[in-house]
């Protein structure tokens, strides 16, 4: 009875798992490139306009949030939402509203916006939360539904029409490093926030709620709870994205806010990336937010658009379908300095 | 400890559990056989509260528990595993068992989510079962009999006073069984109130200070193992007279 | 009164039409746990073909119908080998073809954009916009038309799946991959052809919805979450719900856009589903689930 | 010697996961109970997926009656003639017991003669006649699994291959199969079997096989595996087997 | 300075409003060509960037930034819509660019105090029922004129902002609070019409016209106005009326000029008045590049380069274009701000001249002094009936009757 050779061959693979399990994390990079993207509007001080430069990385930053936040409820407690851009909206016409009518700015509103915003997410949650799957996909494309009808008749916002907000007092140059600054650091607040929640009990409650619920349950997780707090703190985050991005814009109308494609993005850049890994939601964000714009560069934007949006998403899903962190995570090729989990 | 009084589930037509009523002492090992389909599933589904039962009451330490929510009877100090192993794929072994560690009002939601000694803990009731070697591996991927000493395993993980077994030897090596029934007593020696399903009758008799029999969804005998185990409606409910195999 | 069962009847013909719609994307969720968000935009394609049929030549699209249907069903065999076919066994099935239909959606329209620009379209048989009066009360026959011929389809199709050994299969194949095909089942033809039957029922509704509504790529957005709304009233992958949500829905809208105001009139399918998710998360035809 | 099925240094593994067998190999001989041991994690339950189709085999072959099974659907093995039940039971949840029976002969052609079968089965096991319209998956776990063997008996195949057929049962229960077995077995059905309950399983059996470490460590006729006492102490449970 | 002339223009090529955004292409582009083939700006070429915007605000606001920061464009043209006008506008006025506005009539873009934006066409939204007050008051029999109206909307920036005028409501901004205009007592009222019905559709995922025809047909109302977003809500509205056969004296939309109209809706379409910038036989005098170029060569022109007849969501872009040309060629440069000034001291003496007639802008944009147009659709074609003082006119067809 000839053991040896197999056991030697198991033991590697045990030990490969093992070495999965303590891989030492790359705590600089993500640190380095929070510094360098803080000192990047100081290009403005040169003579040419790097405007576009910085409206990119924003934007960038303002999915980055909105992405992270969606991972909270969508990646850790695997309920996929394709409505959480009613937070978004909630959140910009709450803060676009007061500064409208009282002039305080949306960034100082902005973590009130999210408060409110995980406020309706959290009655929201206790509701559709009933259901799990696809049926709560479907209740989350609803939702963006009935918010949609709701904000387009609601005559005090200026219903389908919307609402002008000033524009900040600065000269052209600097008009957009407030708002660079607020989502750049909001970005790196959600994410360190993910990375905290991942790596709490209440994260691993999450993901054991989003893989059996009963089991979860047995295993003495206040499931109900836990998961409409996973809604509620997912809604926070987007909600002051919303806040930011309204003021951003100059202007809060339901269909900046409420179109699918907005919380499609949340999803997509999840899903790329890596849903339910920390640094998923980055690297997708970036990737959607170039590939956006390589495709406005090359076909101008046109139904073409559209449809290379489409071929990279189902491509991304048939190839990586742990996205690509998780992907490579799985196969152990991982770069240490992505593996934010 | 563990009184259930009365307690009916019915399906439709199908009366699952029908007027059922038992004790599980404190610091006893109670076992609960009987033929299948008798109801023991469902009884313990209805104490656990993973189901709703049709009437009938459940107390546990004096305290009712019939209507309170799955994870507060397991707060209470209840726990239980699944005739069917239920496990969390993409979760590690590790990860499997120590998210059963009970955890403790608002502030325990934010500590980490693995602390050094649940690890600890954990790795020490793997090594104990014989797969430590699988603390990595992923949930999903282990053989049945695995996955029921993984359950095992969480389920010592929460602490609990008093635990609910659902046919822990089904399909486990006799060899390991040995092991688990001397680690059961040495659970229930320090105190630990034990209410077990099985129908190997070999661990019944070995392990258990009182046998309780249900047959189509009642009490049909409920007294010490060797009591029941000459009781001729057992015999023939259930036993068929299969026992000197054993 | 009679306002009222004029109402009542703009309610119905609706509610046929949207029965078929939602049919196809039951049947899918229902055999294969695919939510498949592209079934609105299969339909749009279907409206294309009766479109070029009836702008080419002036064939009437209830003619065009069963080569919509089978034009779409050679699209769903292709998309099905293309995308769900590697997919069927993953363990997060169910969710990611929800992704990864809304990929294909986008493609489609995308393509249909390219091909057809997105220029609303309608066909204009005779019967479209005309209507049988029968005193004050009319029936519009376009809807009348495209209701009888959607029951007939679904029926078939009921029966098909009730009483033939290929719906056997396909329930097999839904409930249990592995088991089924332990038991003699080529699982992947049971998912593609039901794939196909589900895709070609978009086919046919999209004939049927050329000269009811009028169409364009983008247009299936707007019709997601309409016909998800009835899939998850019926109870998810329940052909009869789907048929009975529709029509109880499209009165009930018909009765809200006429006496509240036609704005609330669609979100009358939105707060249903909220209402039902409430009271009974099954669906009216579902299947209660495991922890009560 | 004739064998029906021989396995011959197979290799297979989980995707594209680590070979958890590891040149296991197996003969069976036609009208006998072939009963396989181990411990658990062994490879097992995975040795009975490879030969049935359900997994890839990396190395190695599968000969059925002579003819090579590797590559091959389960759906097409399952019309060669060999049967399997997975230790997780394949049945269908939401389909009633009967309608769970109907589908094990669903490869049958006649209609009628499927219903008399099923007529017959059912007769031999009461439960399933008396639960004829439940749906499967709220079953208890025992009736489940008894539902799971009485459906193989639909069709007559060559070869039954059950994963822990005893799991669950009560005790009057798994005698009652273990007779059945024998008797399928004087039917001429081959039957190869994984069991748990070695002592009970190697007791009914004809041929015994030990596995472990995803290879065949010993094989030989069951009363020859029963007295081995290097086998008893490893798997068997040691000295009270004894 | 080398290189050709930049010019940045975002339009929804594709969406709701995909059928006006391509036609504001072909209108931008034909008129870039006819410069390019006349010689140029300022002996310059020109190059026209045009991005889809999808009928999304946010991406055309994005857009309008790439132009400007990326793009380095000279100049921009406007999009289409007042949905997405609105939004673009603050950009604009925020990067100092001149802003035209080819269409995005509603008051409330006007009044928010940015500085050289130009609206290209007869005057804001609001006061578009004017017209139709007028040809009720002049074309139709005295003794034979609608008393009743049903007033149907999308609910849409531009369509809500004819319907207050129509209604008389009071424009605020929701912003602060504030008027923006009191419109009381209304066109309607002023002609002695009496809204029986009055009601809206979203700006998306309506399906439900037959009740919405059937209620306007219960309403028993003379007058139908349909106060369309877009030529594709102006055939469904009209094909719903057919099948639910109502019988109005009057039906007035706001949109509905494009040939797709009449594909749409054949036979039904007659008699239907929709209100216009632009119409083929309105002689206007325009310039372009130094020379007259009148609306015949437009059509001429336009029929070569696409192979269709234009209608006016050509028409105004080309009427675009033609302005920011004469404003670049008569200051010689591209720097915006000049542009602005020269533009903002039009007058009516000296004005801009295209081919939507003459063009000089009060302080907020809105052009000084022009009524719109009123256009028929008779036997498929569109003839224009108001004003009648101006020009030739077809004579209008009345009472409308059935579908
Ligand atoms: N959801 C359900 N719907 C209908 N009947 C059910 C349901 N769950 C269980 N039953 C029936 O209730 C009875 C008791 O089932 P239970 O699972 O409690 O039996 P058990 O004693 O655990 O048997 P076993 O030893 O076989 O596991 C069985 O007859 C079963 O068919
Ligand atoms: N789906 C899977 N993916 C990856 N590895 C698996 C999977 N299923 C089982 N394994 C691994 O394969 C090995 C053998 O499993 P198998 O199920 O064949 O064991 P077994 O002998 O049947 O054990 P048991 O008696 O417990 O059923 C185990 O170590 C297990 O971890
Ligand atoms: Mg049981
Ligand atoms: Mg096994």
């Amino acid at each position: 009875m000839d053991q040896s050779a197999v056991l030697e061959a198991r033991r590697l693979y045990n030990a490969r798992l093992a070495l999965k399990a303590d891989k030492t994390r790359a705590v600089w990079f993500p640190i380095a490139v929070l510094a360098v993207l803080l000192a990047l509007p100081l290009l403005q001080l040169t003579s040419s306009n790097y405007n576009y430069v910085l409206h990119l990385v924003l934007y960038t930053a303002s999915y980055v949030v909105m992405a992270s936040g969606w991972n909270i409820l969508g990646g850790f407690a695997g309920y996929i939402s394709l409505g959480h851009n009613v937070f978004f909206a909630i959140g910009g016409y709450f803060a676009g509203m007061i500064y409208a009518r009282y002039g305080v700015s949306t960034i100082i509103l902005a973590p009130l916006a999210g408060l409110v915003a995980a406020v309706v997410g959290y009655v929201i949650g206790r509701i559709t939360l009933k259901v799990r799957g696809p049926s709560f996909i479907i209740s989350s494309l609803a939702l963006v539904m009935i918010f949609r009808i709701l904000f387009d008749n609601w005559d005090f916002v200026g219903g389908a029409a919307g609402v002008s907000l000033p524009a900040i007092d600065l000269p052209v140059k600097w008009a957009k490093v407030p708002y660079y600054y607020a989502f750049v650091v909001m970005a790196a607040v959600t994410v360190y926030a993910t990375y905290r929640i991942k790596h709490s009990k209440f994260g691993l409650g999450l993901r054991a709620i989003s893989k059996d619920e009963i089991k979860a349950e047995s295993a003495g997780i206040d499931t109900r709870f836990y998961k409409t707090l996973a809604f509620a703190m997912s809604a926070f985050f987007v909600g002051m994205a919303g806040a930011v991005w309204g003021e951003y814009l100059t202007y809060i109308r339901p269909n900046i806010f409420l179109i699918i494609l907005v919380s499609v993005n949340m999803v997509l850049m999840c899903i790329l990336g890596g849903k339910g890994t920390i640094a998923g939601p980055v690297i997708g964000a970036i990737l959607i937010v170039a590939f956006n714009e390589a495709c406005v560069i090359f076909f101008g934007g046109s139904e073409i658009n559209i449809l290379a949006t489409g071929l990279v998403m189902a491509l991304a899903l048939m190839f990586f379908p742990l996205g690509i962190i998780g992907s490579l995570a799985r196969s152990g090729r991982l770069p240490r300095i992505l593996n934010w989990d | 400890m563990l009184t259930v009084t009365n307690l009916c589930k019915h399906f439709g037509g199908i009366r699952a559990v029908d007027g059922c009523s038992f004790t599980a002492e404190a610091g006893k090992i109670t076992a609960l056989i009987g033929p299948n389909g008798a109801g023991k599933t469902t009884a313990f589904n209805c104490i656990s509260r993973t189901m709703a039962p049709t009437s009938g009451e459940v107390w546990l330490d004096g305290g009712r528990i019939d209507h309170l929510r799955p994870h507060e009877i397991t707060a209470k100090g209840l726990s239980r595993t699944f005739q069917i192993s239920r496990n969390l794929a993409d979760m590690t072994v590790l990860e499997n068992i120590v998210c059963q560690a009970p955890i403790r009002g608002w502030r325990g939601l934010m500590k980490p989510a693995m602390p050094p000694e649940e690890v600890a803990k954990a790795e020490g009731i793997l090594e104990f079962l014989g797969i430590s070697r699988l603390a990595h591996e992923d949930g999903a991927n282990l053989s049945y009999g695995q996955k029921k000493l993984m359950d095992f395993a969480a389920l010592l993980m929460s602490d609990p006073k008093i635990i609910l077994l659902d046919e822990p030897a089904g399909g486990v090596n006799p060899s390991l069984l040995e092991e688990i029934i001397g680690h059961i007593r040495k659970l229930n020696e320090a105190g630990l109130t034990v209410l077990i399903v099985e129908h190997n009758m070999d661990l019944i008799m070995r392990l258990s200070h009182r046998v309780v029999v249900m047959a189509q969804g009642q009490v049909i005998a409920d007294g010490p193992p060797e009591m029941v185990r000459e009781d001729p409606a057992v015999l023939d409910a259930y036993l068929g007279g299969a026992l000197e195999a054993a | 009164m009679a306002h009222t069962l004029q109402i009542l009847i703009l309610g119905l013909a609706l509610g046929g039409v949207f029965a078929l719609m939602g049919a196809g994307l039951s049947l899918v969720f229902g055999v294969m746990r695919i939510v498949n968000l592209a079934h609105p935009v299969m339909i749009i394609g279907g409206a294309y073909v009766a479109y070029w049929g009836f702008r080419l030549w002036g064939v009437d699209p209830l003619v065009t119908l069963p080569i919509a249907a089978v034009i779409l069903a050679a699209v769903g065999v292709i998309l099905y080998k293309v995308v769900f076919e590697k997919e069927a066994k993953a363990a997060t099935y169910s969710e990611m073809t929800v992704l990864l239909t809304f990929a294909v959606a986008m493609i489609i329209e995308g393509a249909l954009g390219t091909a057809f620009s997105n220029t609303q379209r309608v066909t204009s048989p005779d019967y479209a916009t005309d209507a049988i009066f029968i005193g004050d009360i009319f029936i519009p026959t376009g809807q009348l038309y495209a209701g009888i011929v959607s029951l007939v389809i679904i029926s078939g199709l009921a029966l098909f799946l009730k009483y033939s050994r290929f719906g056997y299969a396909i329930r097999a194949t839904t409930q249990n991959r592995d088991a089924a095909s332990l038991l003699g089942v080529n699982v992947n033809l049971v998912s593609m052809v039901s794939f196909a039957i589900g895709v070609g029922l978009a086919g046919a509704a999209g004939a049927l919805v050329s000269f009811v509504f009028s169409f364009f790529p983008a247009k299936h957005w707007e019709w997601i979450a309409i016909l998800m709304s009835l899939v998850v009233l019926g109870g998810m992958g329940s052909i009869l719900g789907t048929v009975v949500a529709a029509f109880l829905l499209s009165v009930i809208a018909a009765f809200v856009g006429a006496y509240v105001g036609a704005t609330w009139s669609t979100m009358t399918f939105f707060l249903a589903l909220f209402l039902i998710l409430i009271v009974r998360p099954q669906g009216l035809f579902g299947d209660k689930p495991e922890l009560a | 010697m004739t064998e029906l099925l021989t396995v011959t240094g197979i290799t297979a593994g989980y995707g594209d996961g680590p070979a958890i067998l590891d040149g296991a190999h197996l003969t069976v001989e036609p009208g006998k109970v072939h009963c396989i041991i181990g411990p658990n994690g062994a490879g097992k339950s995975t040795l009975l997926k490879a030969i049935c189709g359900m997994l890839k085999i990396r190395k190695g072959e599968v000969r059925f009656k002579g003819e090579r099974l590797n590559g091959l659907r389960p759906d097409q093995i399952y019309r060669k003639g060999i049967v399997f039940v997975p230790q997780e039971r394949a049945l269908f949840p939401k389909m009633s017991v009967r309608e769970n029976l109907r589908m094990g002969g669903f490869i049958m052609d006649d209609a009628h003669e499927l219903d008399r079968r099923v007529e017959e089965v059912m007769e031999r096991f009461p439960i399933l006649k008396e639960r004829a319209h439940q749906k499967a998956g709220t079953m208890s776990g025992g009736q489940q699994q008894t539902l799971a063997m009485a459906r193989t008996m639909i069709i007559k195949p060559d070869i039954v291959m059950l994963d822990e057929p005893s799991l669950g049962l009560a005790p009057k229960i798994v005698k009652e199969m273990f007779e059945i077995m024998a008797m399928m077995a004087k039917d001429g059905i081959t039957i190869l079997l994984v069991e748990q309950n070695a002592l009970m399983g190697l007791k009914h059996a004809d041929w015994g096989v030990v596995l472990d470490l995803g290879r065949t460590l010993f094989e030989g006729p069951a009363a020859e595996v029963l007295g081995d006492p290097r086998i008893q102490e490893l798997y068997l449970g040691g000295k009270r087997a004894a | 300075q080398e290189g050709p002339i930049k010019i940045g223009a975002s339009l929804p090529l594709t969406g709701n409003f995909s059928i006006a955004g391509q036609k504001h292409r072909q209108g931008y582009q034909l008129c870039i060509d006819l410069i390019n083939e006349k010689g140029g700006i300022n002996a310059r070429q020109v190059e026209l960037i045009v991005s889809d915007n999808r009928s999304d605000p946010a991406t055309a606001i994005n857009q309008y930034e790439r132009f400007i920061n990326v793009d380095d464009v000279d100049a921009v043209y406007g999009t289409f819509s007042s949905r997405l006008t609105f939004p673009v506008a603050s950009i604009l006025a925020k990067n100092n660019m001149v802003h035209p506005v080819p269409a995005g009539g509603a008051l409330r873009i006007y009044t928010q105090g940015h500085k050289n934006i130009f609206y290209f066409q007869p005057n804001a939204a609001e006061y578009a029922g004017a017209s139709l007050k007028e040809v009720i008051e002049t074309l139709v029999p005295a003794d034979n004129r609608p008393t009743t109206a049903a007033v149907v909307a999308a609910d849409d920036f531009f369509a809500n902002a004819i319907e207050a005028g129509l209604l008389g409501t009071t424009v605020t901004d929701p912003a602060d609070g504030s008027v923006v205009a009191d419109l009381s007592p209304g066109y309607l009222e002023q002609v002695g019409i009496e809204v029986v019905f009055n009601e809206k559709w979203p700006e998306e995922g309506f399906n439900d016209w037959l009740n919405l025809a059937n209620s306007i047909k219960q309403s028993g109302a003379e007058l139908i106005v349909g106060l369309t977003a877009s030529a594709e809500e102006a055939v469904q509205l009209t094909r719903a009326l057919k099948t639910v056969r109502a019988t109005p004296k009057l039906v007035y939309l706001s949109q509905g000029t494009q040939a797709e109209f009449a594909e749409g809706t054949g036979s039904s379409a007659d008699g239907i008045l929709v209100h216009s910038s632009w119409h083929i036989d309105a002689p206007f005098q325009s310039v372009l590049v130094g020379e007259p170029f009148g609306n015949p060569e437009f059509a001429v022109a336009f029929k070569e380069a696409y192979g269709e007849v234009p209608d006016e969501d050509s028409a105004i872009p080309f009427a675009v274009c033609q302005a920011i040309e004469q404003a670049m060629t008569a200051t010689g440069t591209t720097d915006n701000a000049k542009l602005g000034e020269w533009l903002s001291a039009r007058t009516n003496d000296d004005p801009v001249r295209t081919i939507l007639g003459r063009f000089a802008w009060d302080e907020r944009g809105l052009p000084v002094d022009k009524p719109h147009l009123m256009t028929q659709w008779n036997d498929g074609e569109l003839q224009f009936v108001f004003p009648t003082d101006e020009f030739k006119t077809s004579e209008m067809s009345y009472p409308k009757g059935g579908f």
